[in-house]
This record gives C-alpha cells, sequence and structure tokens, in this order.
C-alpha cells in the first residue's frame, strides 16, 4: 500500500527546489469522496494531494492542454511539468513522447504503481455497499477499504475495481523519473481482452444488434474525445468541434472542412464517428479505459479499442506505450503481416 | 383533481390513453431513458439520463429540405413535426421546470414553430421525489422542490402501493378523465399520507446553492474573476453538462446535404454545446472564450445571471445531472457558492 | 473561392464507346453539374479536330478545367493535357473519365453502360472542380545512365549511348560479358559465327572511355526517380586482380574442385578457379566462393601459391558502391523454360535430351567436343536426331501459352548444322507449324528441307523413352495421319524462352511491372514498346519478351535513343502531384516520415517539410496522417470525398 | 438465388491504384471480358494512399460494398505503399466485422496490370456475394 505522503513529499520537494513549474496530480473534490485532478505550483498545495481507488483519470491528458497553453501564449518553458502517473498514464505518456508532442525532458513522472489494485467503479461500489455513502476507498492488498459513516468495510477489491483494472497488463508505470509501489506486471486479475472474447463469441447479427443499440443512444457528447489523451488534434476529421485558424489558412480551407460525417446525432453518423475513431487510436491506445469510464450513455467503447489493441499485439507484434523510439503501427509494416484476406 | 391510482392498474391507464402515444423510464445497458411503453410500465427509476427536454426540442430535427437544379431557384419543403400527442410519466419535478424554462425561450420569447407544434402536443405526468434520486440534487436552493407540480399536467405521489394523481392543467384533468373507474376518489387518509410524504421529502437533507438571489448580482461583479479558470481547471471541454440539463438550448443550423446531382439536402437543427471550444470561434480564427474559465462562466453566468436578468427565474432547476456525469468533478453548486462568496 | 469552369468532352471513339454508352446523354447530364459551363459530344476525341475542339472550347468558353471521357489515362491524358497547355492553361486541371475500357468494352447493355459511364463521367467532374493549377517541377539532370544486364542487349545499349556522349555504368551479373549469345554456335540464317561478331564489340565496351563494366556485380537497390535515381550495387569478389592476372591458367592447373561448368550449360566441368571461355571480359579468372575448399591457405591454397602474377587475394570481401544515375536500361535477359518443367521429353531424366543451347555448344569450335556432334552418353556420332519445336511454348494448358519466337528457325539451324556435321545422318523435326517471318528466314527453312534433307513431321511427340541405347520417340505425323517411331540417338528440345531470373530480381528492385508470362511490362504495347511504366526506367532485349539477336540489337538502340533522347535536357521536368503539408493541422508526430516509401519527408521546426523532387505522389502520407495534415495536390481527401459521393449520386 | 436477389444490384465503390489494378482493369477492357457493371471505379495513386475513412465514407454514403485493389506485395509502384495498405485495411475490415458488418461488403484484392481476368472476376464474385445480403443499411446515412 503507497502512503499518499510520500507523494506529497514529493511533489512539495520538487515544487520548493524549483526543479517543476508544476505538479499534476489528484484531490479531493466537492462530490463526496471522488478525487479530481489538479495542477499544483505552490509547495505549500502538495498536501491536498490525495492516492485512492478514486484516482480515475488518465492525467497525461492535462500534459496535452499543458502544450497547447503553451503554444497559444507561444511561449517556451525552461523548467519541465511533474506529472502523477499510473501505468497506463505512464504508457499514454511514452505514445505522446514517441509522436513528438514533447520530449522527455520536459516531463518529470512520479510513477505511483497500483500494485494489485487499480480503480473502481462507482456503480458497483454502490451495490455492495448497499445505500451506505462512502466517505474514502483505498486498496489495501486484494481488499478495498471504504470508510463509511459507519464504520470501516473490507471489499474484495476484484468486485469494485474497473474492467480496465482488472484486465491490466502493465500496473506498473515503467517509464518513470522516481516511482512509488511495487512492480506487480504478474498479477493475475482476469485475462487480458476477457470482455472482447465474451463479445466476439456473439453472432454477427448479435453484434450488429447490440453496437446498433450503443450507438442510437450516443449524444455526441464527445466527452470520450476530449477526455482522451491521444485526442489531442487541434482538428478532429470527423467532426470539428475546433479547427486551427493560422495566418496561411486559406479562405478555401476554412470553407471546406469536410464533411465525412454530420453533426446530426443518428446512429450512422454516430457509428462512423466511433469507428473512426478507433482506426485513429489504433496502435495508440494504453487502455486506460478512460472514454468507456466518462460516456454518459455507458457505451462500451474499451471494446472497440481493445479490439485494435489485440490484433496490433496479435498480428503485428505491437505493444502500444513500450516504447519512444518504435515506429507507429500503422506508419510501418512487417514482410508477414497477415494478407489472407486479400483475394 | 385529485385521484388515487392503484399502482397496479397504471399500465390499464397508460392502455386506456389510446389518442396518446405513451413514454416511461425504461433502462437499457444500465442507462434510464424515458422509452415508449411496451407492456408494464415502472416507475422505479432515480432519475433519467437525460431530461426529457428532447421530446419538444429534439437534439436533431429538419426544418426544410431543399433542391436545387442548375440554373434554377431552389426548391424548399418545410418539415412539420408529425400531430401526435406524447405523455410523458415519471418525469420529475425538476426536468417539470425545465420544460417551464425551455417555454419561456421557444414559446413566449419567440414563436419557435417546431418547439411549439411539438410542445403543443405533449403532456407530463410527474413522479415526485420521496427521497433525492441523487446525492446531488439540489433543486430547493433553486426555487424547485421534490414535490413540485410547476410545468406539470398531474403531479403523482407514491404511497406505496398507489399513487395519488393531482391534475394540474386541464390536459391533466383530461388524461385522468379518460381513466374512467381506474382511478378513485382519495379518502381522507390518502391526502393525509400524501401531505405527509410532501412534508417528508421537502425536509430531506439536500446541498444548497447558499445565495440564489444574490447571485444574478454577485455574478455580475465577477466576471473577471481568476476564480473561473481555477475552478475549470480540470475541464475537458466535453458537452455532457449542457447535453444532459433540462434548460440547456443552444442550438445549431446546419445543411446536410444528402445528394449532389441535383444538390439537395436537409437544413437540420442541432443542439450545440458552450462547452465545445468552436461555440464562440470565428472564422477569422478569434474566440472570444478561448479558454475552460472562460467557457465555464458563460453556463454558470448564464443559468444564475443572464437568464434571471431576461427572465425573472434562474436557469438551473438542480436536478444535479451536471455535477454527478462530470468526468473530473465539476460541480455547479460549489461554483457558484466559491464565486458569490468571494464577489466584490 | 470562385466557381470552376469545367468544360466536358465525351467521346464516341467511333462506335467503341457509343456502341454501348448513350455519348449524348452523358454529356447532357455532365451539363447539370454546377461547375460544368461548355459539355459536347464527338466522334474521336483524340483525332485532329477534336484535339482542335478541345482548345478551341476552352478559349471560347475561358475554361479553367477539363474533363475528357475516353478511353483509359494511360492513352491520351498525356495527349489531352497537352492540349490544356496549348490552350494555355495548367495540363493537371484536366482529368480522363474512362468510360471505354472500364466500361464500354466491358458491358453490353445500353442502359447500364450509360449510367456507369455518367458516374465515372462526373466523378472526374467532381476531381476536376478541385483541382489546381499546377506546373511541373524543373529537376536537375544526372548525365549517366545505368545498364543492367552484359548480353547483347546490354553490350549494343551501353555503346550507342557512349558513343552519344553519355557516362555508361553496364552492370553484369556473371563474370563475363557476352550472355546467351556467346554461348551460341552460328546464327540463323545468314550462319555467321555468334562469337566472332559478338567478341569485337565486347571488346569495344571494354575499351570505351565512356563504358565503366562492372562485372560480376549485382543491383540491390534502387532509389530516386528519373534524372536522379540511386543505385546500391553489389560488388561480389572475384579474389583474382583483373589488373595483375596474366590468364596463365596455373591456378586451374592445381585446383581440386571440379564443378559443372554453366557456360557449357554441363557438358564438361570447370574448377573453382575458372575463367568462363578463353576471350572472356573481363580478361581474368574468378574464384567460385561456393565451390572453393574455403578462400584459407590451411584447407587448400594451391592456386594462390601458384599464381606468380601474385593476382590471387583470398582477403576480399563483397563491396556495395552507391551509384547516381539519370537513366537505367533494363536489359537482363531470358533463361530457357525450366528442365523439371518438360518431364513428358524425359528431359533430364533420359540421357542424350539436350536442349537447343546445348546442342549450340555441341555444334560451336570452342565447345566440349571441339565442334564435331558427339552424343554426350558414349560420344558416338548420332545418326538419327529429333528436334521437338514448342517444347514448352504455345500450350496454355499445361505450360507457357506464348509463342517463343525464335525457335522455328534456330531448330532450322540446328538441323541444318547436324547435316553439314553428319552428312549421312537424319534429322527428324517435329513442329506445330512454321512461323519464319523474317528476312531470309523462310528462305532457310527450305534449304534446310531442300537441300539439308531435314525431315519435317507436321505433329506433336507424345511419348519418348530410353530403349537400350536408343531413345524411343513415338508421335504422330498429322499431314499423312500416320503414328511415327522413331529410335533416336538423341533428341533436342527447343525449350521456350522465359523471363530469367535476373530479369524478375531487376524487376523487384526497380518495381516495375512484369506481363503475365513475367516479361518486362512496356509502358504502351505499341507506342512504348521500349519503356517501362516507370519514367527514366528503359527496357532491351529477351527480358521484354522473345526475340532473335536483330531485334534485341534494334530494340537496345531504339532503348539507347530513348536515354539520350531523355539525358540530352538539362533539366527534366517532375510532376507537380506531390504532397503538401497543411502547417496548421501538423503535429509533428513524425508518422508520415516513417511512412514514406521514398525519405521525401522530414521535420523541420516540429512540421513536416515535403521534398518535391523526391516525392512520388503515392498518398502513403495521407492514409497514415491522423489529422489529414498533409495532401497529394490534386489527390486530396476532400477530391475523393467527393469522387466516393459521385459514385454513389 | 431469388427473383429478388436477381433483381438487386449492389452499388460498390471500386478504389483502384493507378499503376496495377486500373492498368488491370484496363486490361480487362482490351480483353472484352464482360464483367458487372456495379463496381464504378475510383483511381487514386496507390493502395496505400486509401484512409480508412475512405471505406467508411463510401459506407456511409450508401455503397453495398466496397472493394480496394492495389499491386500484388513487392510490386506496389511506390515501393511499399500496399504493405502500409494492408496493415491499416486489416484492422479497418477487422473492425467492420466488430461490429457486425457482414464480411462480405468489403473486399480487398491485388490485381495486377496483368491479371484483366483477375479484376473481371473479382468484380463477378464480389456482386454475386452481396446479391444474397440486400442493400446495405448498417452504415447508410439515414438523412430523412
Amino acid at each position: 500500500m503507497i502512503d499518499v505522503q510520500s507523494i506529497r513529499d514529493a511533489a512539495r520537494d520538487l515544487l520548493a527546489k524549483g526543479e517543476v513549474r508544476a505538479v499534476i496530480g489528484y484531490r479531493r473534490g466537492s462530490r463526496g469522496m471522488l478525487a479530481e485532478p489538479v495542477t499544483i505550483t505552490d509547495p505549500e498545495q502538495a498536501d491536498e494531494l490525495v492516492w485512492d481507488a478514486t484516482c480515475f483519470h488518465n492525467l497525461a491528458l492535462y500534459l496535452v492542454e499543458d502544450r497547447k497553453a503553451l503554444a497559444h501564449a507561444q511561449r517556451t518553458p525552461n523548467l519541465p511539468i511533474a506529472i502523477v502517473a499510473k501505468g497506463c498514464d505512464a504508457r499514454a505518456i511514452v505514445v505522446l513522447m514517441q509522436e513528438h508532442y514533447f520530449k522527455r525532458e520536459d516531463v518529470y513522472i512520479i510513477g505511483v504503481s497500483c500494485e494489485g489494485g487499480g480503480v473502481l467503479v462507482e456503480y458497483k461500489l454502490a451495490r455492495l455497499l448497499n445505500g451506505a455513502q462512502a466517505l474514502s476507498a483505498v486498496i489495501d492488498g486484494a481488499e478495498l477499504v471504504v470508510t463509511t459513516l459507519a464504520g470501516e468495510v473490507r471489499l474484495p477489491a476484484s468486485e469494485v475495481m474497473a474492467d480496465r483494472c482488472l484486465e491490466c497488463r502493465e500496473p506498473f508505470p515503467k517509464e518513470h523519473n522516481v516511482v512509488f509501489g511495487e512492480d506487480q506486471t504478474s498479477r493475475q486479475l482476469v485475462a487480458p481482452f476477457t470482455a472482447l472474447a465474451r463479445f466476439e463469441a456473439l453472432s454477427e447479427a448479435d453484434r450488429w444488434a447490440y453496437w446498433c443499440r450503443q450507438f442510437e443512444r450516443c449524444i455526441r457528447c464527445f466527452a470520450c474525445r476530449s477526455v482522451c489523451p491521444m485526442c489531442y488534434c487541434d482538428e478532429c476529421v470527423v467532426d470539428s468541434i475546433t479547427f486551427p485558424v493560422a495566418p496561411e489558412t486559406t479562405a478555401e480551407e476554412k470553407a471546406n472542412r469536410i464533411r465525412w460525417i454530420e453533426r446530426s446525432a443518428v446512429r450512422s453518423e454516430n457509428i462512423t464517428y466511433h469507428m473512426t475513431r478507433a482506426m485513429h487510436l489504433a496502435g495508440r491506445c494504453i487502455d486506460c479505459g478512460e472514454c468507456e469510464r466518462v460516456c454518459p450513455v455507458n457505451i462500451p467503447l474499451r471494446l472497440l479499442n481493445n479490439k485494435m489493441e489485440r490484433e496490433a499485439r496479435e498480428h503485428f507484434g505491437y505493444e502500444p506505450g513500450a516504447s519512444i523510439g518504435g515506429p507507429s503501427l500503422v506508419a510501418s509494416f512487417r514482410d508477414d503481416d497477415p494478407g489472407q484476406f486479400i483475394r | 383533481m385529485e385521484k388515487i391510482l392503484d399502482k397496479q392498474r397504471l399500465d390499464d391507464w397508460i392502455a386506456a390513453l389510446t389518442d396518446w402515444e405513451a413514454f416511461a423510464p425504461a433502462v437499457e445497458d444500465g442507462v434510464w431513458a424515458f422509452r415508449p411503453v411496451v407492456g408494464a410500465a415502472r416507475l422505479d427509476h432515480p432519475n433519467t439520463k437525460q431530461p426529457p427536454k428532447g421530446f419538444a426540442f429534439p437534439q436533431r430535427e429538419v426544418f426544410f429540405s431543399f433542391e436545387q437544379i442548375k440554373g434554377e431557384a431552389p426548391r424548399l419543403t418545410q418539415k412539420l413535426p408529425d400531430s401526435k400527442h406524447r405523455v410523458v410519466f415519471g418525469v420529475r419535478p425538476c426536468d417539470a421546470r425545465g420544460t417551464v424554462r425551455m417555454d419561456r425561450v421557444f414559446a413566449d420569447h419567440v414563436d419557435d414553430v417546431y418547439y411549439q407544434s411539438r410542445r403543443n402536443n405533449m403532456a407530463y405526468v410527474g413522479l415526485a421525489c420521496n427521497k433525492p434520486p441523487s446525492a446531488h440534487c439540489f433543486c430547493l436552493s433553486v426555487g424547485g422542490s421534490p414535490v413540485s407540480s410547476d410545468g406539470l399536467d398531474v403531479l403523482m405521489t407514491d404511497l406505496g402501493d398507489r399513487y395519488f394523481l393531482a391534475a394540474i392543467t386541464e390536459t391533466g384533468k383530461s388524461l385522468m378523465t379518460t381513466a374512467g373507474d381506474l382511478l378513485k376518489m382519495p379518502a381522507a387518509a390518502d391526502r393525509k399520507q400524501a401531505a405527509s410524504v410532501h412534508a417528508e421529502a421537502v425536509a430531506q437533507p439536500q446541498r444548497a446553492i447558499n445565495n440564489p438571489d444574490g447571485a444574478p448580482a454577485r455574478l455580475k461583479a465577477s466576471f473577471k474573476s481568476p476564480l473561473w479558470e481555477e475552478l475549470a481547471q480540470a475541464c475537458i471541454g466535453c458537452g455532457i453538462c449542457t447535453f444532459l440539463c433540462p434548460t440547456c438550448h443552444c442550438f445549431d443550423i446546419n445543411d446536410e446535404v444528402t445528394g449532389s446531382a441535383p444538390l439537395k439536402g436537409n437544413r437540420v437543427r442541432t443542439w450545440d454545446n458552450c462547452q465545445f471550444p468552436d461555440f464562440t470561434m470565428h472564422t477569422s480564427g478569434h474566440n472570444p472564450r478561448p479558454t475552460v474559465g472562460a467557457r465555464l462562466r458563460q453556463r454558470v453566468c448564464h443559468k444564475f445571471q443572464y437568464f434571471h436578468e431576461n427572465f425573472g427565474m434562474h436557469q438551473c432547476t438542480g436536478c444535479g445531472r451536471c455535477i454527478s456525469d462530470c468526468p473530473v468533478g465539476i460541480d455547479i453548486v460549489h461554483v457558484v457558492n466559491k464565486v458569490t462568496e468571494h464577489a466584490g | 473561392m470562385t466557381k470552376k469552369r469545367t468544360g466536358v468532352f465525351v467521346c464516341h471513339c467511333g462506335n467503341n464507346i457509343a456502341a454501348t454508352v448513350d455519348v449524348a446523354r452523358v454529356a447532357k447530364e455532365m451539363s447539370a453539374e454546377e461547375t460544368v459551363v461548355y459539355s459536347q459530344d464527338y466522334v474521336y476525341m483524340c483525332s485532329d479536330p477534336g484535339q482542335n475542339a478541345v482548345i478551341q472550347a476552352i478559349k471560347d468558353n475561358q475554361l479553367d478545367s477539363v474533363v475528357v471521357s475516353c478511353c483509359s489515362p494511360s492513352l491520351h491524358e498525356k495527349t489531352f493535357r497537352d492540349n490544356a497547355t496549348r490552350a494555355g492553361i495548367s495540363g493537371f486541371t484536366c482529368e480522363i473519365a474512362n468510360i471505354r475500357e472500364q466500361c464500354a468494352w466491358v458491358h453490353k447493355d445500353r442502359d447500364v453502360g450509360t449510367e456507369k459511364a455518367i458516374k465515372i463521367s462526373r466523378s472526374a467532374v467532381r476531381r476536376a472542380g478541385r483541382n489546381q493549377s499546377l506546373e511541373p517541377i524543373a529537376v536537375p539532370v544526372t548525365r549517366r545512365v545505368m545498364v543492367i544486364g552484359g548480353g547483347i542487349a546490354g553490350i549494343q545499349a551501353s555503346l550507342d549511348m557512349a558513343n552519344a556522349g553519355l557516362e555508361v555504368l553496364l552492370v553484369e551479373k556473371q563474370a563475363t560479358l557476352g550472355g546467351h549469345m556467346l554461348q551460341l554456335s552460328e546464327t540463323f540464317p545468314t550462319l555467321d559465327c555468334s562469337q566472332c561478331i559478338l567478341s569485337p564489340k565486347m571488346v569495344e565496351v571494354s575499351r570505351h572511355p565512356k563504358i565503366t563494366v562492372m562485372t560480376y556485380c549485382e543491383v540491390q537497390e534502387v532509389s530516386g526517380s528519373v534524372g536522379n535515381f540511386k543505385a546500391k550495387i553489389l560488388k561480389k569478389p572475384t579474389f583474382v586482380d583483373p589488373e595483375k592476372c596474366k590468364i596463365c591458367d596455373d591456378c586451374t592447373q592445381v585446383c581440386p574442385v571440379v564443378v559443372p561448368n554453366e557456360y557449357e550449360l554441363g557438358l564438361t566441368a570447370r574448377r573453382a578457379i575458372y575463367i568462363p571461355y578463353a576471350q572472356a571480359i573481363p580478361a581474368s579468372y574468378t574464384l567460385d566462393e561456393d565451390a572453393c575448399l574455403g578462400l584459407n591457405p590451411i584447407r587448400c591454397g594451391k592456386c594462390k601459391d601458384v599464381c606468380e602474377a601474385e593476382a590471387i587475394n583470398y582477403d576480399m570481401r563483397p563491396e556495395t558502391v552507391v551509384e547516381e544515375v539519370g537513366a537505367i536500361v533494363v536489359a537482363t535477359g531470358f533463361d530457357l523454360y525450366g528442365q523439371e518443367n518438360l518431364g513428358e521429353y524425359g528431359y533430364g531424366k533420359v540421357e542424350d535430351v539436350l536442349d537447343g543451347l546445348q546442342f549450340e555448344r555441341l555444334c560451336s569450335a570452342s565447345g566440349a567436343t571441339s565442334g564435331h556432334v558427339l552424343r554426350p552418353s558414349d560420344h558416338k556420332v548420332p545418326k538419327d536426331v529429333v528436334f521437338i519445336q514448342c517444347a514448352g511454348s504455345r500450350d496454355p494448358a499445361q505450360h507457357c501459352a506464348y509463342c517463343s519466337k525464335i525457335c522455328c528457325m534456330y531448330t532450322a539451324k540446328h538441323a541444318s548444322l547436324y547435316k553439314h556435321h553428319v552428312p549421312d545422318g537424319r534429322a527428324y523435326v517435329f513442329y506445330i507449324d512454321i512461323r519464319s517471318g523474317g528476312k531470309g528466314y523462310e528462305e532457310f527453312v527450305q534449304r534446310t528441307m531442300e537441300e539439308d534433307g531435314a525431315i519435317y513431321l507436321r505433329g506433336r511427340v507424345s511419348k519418348l523413352y530410353r530403349h537400350n541405347d536408343k531413345i524411343k520417340v513415338l508421335g504422330t505425323d498429322t499431314l499423312t495421319g500416320q503414328n511415327v517411331e522413331i529410335d533416336a540417338d538423341m533428341v533436342v528440345l527447343a525449350l521456350a524462352m522465359q523471363p530469367s531470373k535476373g530479369t524478375a530480381d531487376a524487376a523487384k528492385v526497380l518495381k516495375i511491372g512484369r506481363d503475365k508470362d513475367g516479361f518486362l511490362a512496356e509502358a504502351h504495347p505499341k507506342l512504348k514498346p521500349v519503356e517501362s511504366v516507370t519514367a527514366g526506367i528503359f527496357l532491351a532485349g529477351a527480358a521484354q519478351g522473345p526475340k532473335d539477336i536483330p531485334e534485341t540489337v534494334a530494340q537496345a538502340g531504339a532503348a539507347a535513343a530513348k536515354v539520350i533522347a531523355l539525358l540530352s535536357q538539362a533539366t527534366l521536368s517532375h510532376a507537380p502531384t506531390v504532397a503538401r503539408v497543411r502547417r496548421s493541422h501538423c503535429t509533428g508526430c513524425e508518422m508520415c516520415v516513417t511512412a514514406c516509401p521514398y525519405h521525401a519527408i522530414r521535420l523541420e521546426n516540429g512540421k513536416a517539410v515535403v521534398n518535391e523532387v523526391l516525392c512520388e505522389g503515392c498518398g502513403s502520407c495521407t492514409a497514415t496522417c491522423l489529422r489529414a495534415a498533409i495532401e497529394v495536390k490534386n489527390a486530396t481527401q476532400m477530391q475523393v470525398f467527393e469522387m466516393i459521393e459521385a459514385c454513389l449520386a | 438465388m431469388s427473383e429478388e436477389e436477381q433483381a438487386y444490384e449492389p452499388k460498390i465503390v471500386a478504389f483502384l491504384c493507378k499503376w496495377c489494378s486500373s492498368a488491370g482493369s484496363d486490361l480487362a477492357g482490351v480483353s472484352r471480358i464482360q464483367y458487372p457493371a456495379n463496381a464504378t471505379p475510383i483511381t487514386v495513386p496507390c493502395s496505400g494512399s486509401i484512409s480508412p475513412l475512405y471505406i467508411l465514407s463510401a459506407f456511409n454514403k450508401g455503397a453495398d460494398g466496397v472493394l480496394l485493389s492495389g499491386c500484388h506485395i513487392g510490386d506496389c509502384h511506390y515501393i511499399e505503399g500496399n504493405y502500409l495498405a494492408r496493415r491499416k485495411i486489416y484492422l479497418i475490415k477487422e473492425l467492420l466485422e466488430m461490429v457486425g458488418v457482414e464480411p462480405d461488403r468489403f473486399r480487398m484484392s491485388w490485381v495486377s496490370a496483368a491479371e484483366g481476368a483477375k479484376y473481371a472476376q473479382v468484380v463477378k464474385d464480389f456482386v454475386a456475394d452481396l446479391k444474397p445480403l440486400g442493400p446495405q443499411n448498417k452504415l447508410k446515412a439515414d438523412r430523412t
């Protein structure tokens, strides 16, 4: 079990010594027990930081936001920014560096191992607590320790944890400047791609009926895209929620952005959006599962991304977030890539 | 008009409403939504993921279709909504108060024929919240109540094995009249129980906007507050808070081309979202609300200042959806309280 | 953006298109398109009046883009782009809608054909509607040529180009120049000695100041494009310094290793250190690394010990050089249709069944038998020899569908030579029919039959097998309807010609296409017979298809002339349809840099930058970029988007 | 095949690379090999230039089938464009199948400039396989 004080001390130290310009971490929010992302710049704020089973967020997103803000302000900082990173977050940071979004020296990674645990799912916890209100939730070994008004409750962690954490292959942040917690890569909770395999056992008609239902629910709030550190494009090719305009941008370019899909939240447009997104994340998605968590209408987006991840792994020997220097999945090939499907 | 309905007979009542297409909350993949009633309707939902605002203001609607043959003027065909009567069961009082605000915008303030033709054919049968359906409810502090009938045609109250029904409008009366014998006259004990359930409901602890009446002035004074950026720092710019809101009504109008030989398509209205970075983006590239702070301020001030200035009421009904579903914990109660506390 | 003014020209192609497509209706439908201001149909768009009509219409209607609905762009895209240029607008605004090969010729139903022609044309109109007015990019030229293959084709092309003043690099994978022609005894129809006419040319090549001969070398990789290729060439070690070698032959006397001699097609043997034949160019020995006991004085070292000139060096290593050239001539030649493929004629299993080249070596004065026709098994003079034509050729069911063209003639030559060597012997020739088109060819065949007395039997051999010391040949004479049975002493197969392995390798390295039989594909079967589909790469000789010596020499000369014309220009123009970066969208992720097959993209200040001369416009970058930040000009995503829509409208 | 299937004519968008498959379809024409007219060709520089978005877009715009054809492996005019295509297209094909789009809706082939007959056969087979599936409505935009 990781003592949150060690994370606070590290953050305070980095800020106090002027080694970093800010620390991105988690703090307790106003919504009960849940943690929320925070960026602190004052060593005094370090005591606000928390580490528990509600630290859902992939904070690598805020590294992207930070880069965008710097670019907007045309500022080049002379100090790195520090970030608290779980195993998945660290893999996301690796992909961002692989894509030259920032350099290794621009980031100070405070790695935190999820060890045998991960993050919880609110509805799973609520079901087990039977209406009791949780005040805090921390994973201790194979158990989740929940503090309620009525006292402490210990629950089997695997029954409360998110699927993404149960299936996680790498809960330890390999890429780090400093790391807390043990490397428990070999933990055996649930086999990777279990949910995917279960889904793929369905017939074609059932698969379609399933996705039909999911995509008809989509309201195109774009939370999946907004929360994803890999969706850092200034203009999304399928739906331009924002678009870059530079001095050299011509009137024609402004007038003629391709509408691959329409803004209407209807099935055909939703499915095209989600499939394009899955393709764009192929070889880049590190399965932090944030898109699935934040979806207000419970679309199981991890299935799509997991599918691409597993195919890349099995057929192309590609592991996203494993190497800063290697070529990207879709920009490279091997002579023995599968081709039997081609006539 | 007040009546008693045996819970077992709810479906019979719905079945009796032959002139109406009925909707009630149903759960699919863990998501509660208003769906056409097929078989039995159960009103044991917490609250639906989305409010019923889409019935009168759908996320997408076609205004008219167009077709243009080269060298000729375009031909337009208006697409008015159908004239079906629709009744929605199980609407929570906060959401019903949302429709009142939507009416202000689309019916009182302007003459939106698309909204009105839908709205005029709608009826809302509400269900009082005996207990707050969510930990983030705050209807009391924004002038509402868990038993409010504002915006409803009928208010139902759960009395255990039966519902206590109160007609609020003429439409509500006619819905109840159609039920005929299914509805019984309430006994005095029923009325008494209903009153006590209401009293208990109102007494349930809720989170609160501390000074709702002072909010418009205090927010006005806080336009330049650095707090906005600080409170919005985690915002990811998604559209959950406003797309799930019972009162958000901003929209965009687009032409969707469906064919090119000859050119044809639809002019379509879709919901838009002030939290999307391009909401105020100009063609020049200039964006008057370039930051998350500016966008959060817009959302909050629209609800607690601008709308109040225009219509004399807050544009928030305290349903709590934007709080419970925000991916990063942005909490409108906390935001309003914090900014108004620091005002001046 | 001001709206485009597109003109559409729909060609009848006589009845070729008009029979299946209602061309007038296509023209009318196109006039309803937003951007189309002019539309017409015409019987032959590519005729003079047709082309003039295009030029005139561009001028009269201020057209800024043109769509021609006609045959394949491979035929007339250039024609109409040139018309556009002549009319004063960019040729790159012109698009071809292929409604002949892709429509009229493959469909019969007129309604269906017309509908499809409309879709294809509309798609081209949409593409043209977003074409930019581009001008070709000027590229400096390297005035050097690489010729791959040192047979007669490569030799002739090299000499022609060098004589015109170009610097030539002649790359040959064998240890000597000469190719298959060097193995021939005499040549038809004049029966002059092959070596006597080839050797002087080989000497000329080796002494020409403008030609660098690189034997025992292989081209491994070619990059770049017309005007500026970069070739990576592997120099295999010969372990003998040709400067020092005195060709004294002492080394072969001591070499203990014996292997079959390729030059003699296995009829004789050679040593591990050898010279392919006496007049080899370069005049030097080669040490066959695979056969040698080990390039190590401890294991053998006899040749090194005996070499007084100290020409042998075991430490030679393979070496790679990079050469820059402006054009490439591929003259990689043919091989005979593999022995393993022709079991029915006992090839390789039945003794004394030879192929044509082996028979050449038997007849050659420099061959294994010093010019005496003796059968290999017992060195007796064969008295009955059966020649079988079309061995593997013209047999689409089992072997090669095509005619190998030269076999009728060389079989006649073989029969004639045999009769000259063994006047009392009998020569039987099985044939399907005789193809003797060529100057003096028919007369030669007649002489073989009438004066030399070769017996021609029209029919195929059904079976042959060894019977005691004879080969039993069973066949049918279809002219008399009689079954024929011959006890032959020797059988000679006129094997089909097929592209050499070197030809297949070259096609891969150069990324040039091959036809269905594996011969190198010309850019156009009639109008561009010596050009490959890739600009700057030319074809010569049997690598492109079966041909005899005069044809090969003529084609080599033609390829040389094309190269001379190409490299006479100071600069070449490079197609401007290259990738363009939208800097505002580029995040510098480098995926396009990794994906580009031409290394044409690099990062500069965190954004992708395209080298327009290296870029070939393949669009791999476009499909790889996640944010549409890089696109090929005039093949943009917007254009494809609109074409998809046009196809489905 | 039922009469209904006989009468239904699937709409196919065929992305052909300029150097091999488009030339192969030209050869089919030169050889006068007859094949169904359902596939409308769009010539692109290289199979490697096909973005998966093109395929999704064609389905979105109402294609009943999408065909993509390029040079055989090793024969790409642009050296390795078809290798890049093979990997990307494998992924989008898997994704289409994953969401329950019939695998026969999408087809990829290698057709060289010499394979006119093969191109005709590819189209024939594709049309035959598409007919029993009926119109594609899964990804087609409903714009009423």
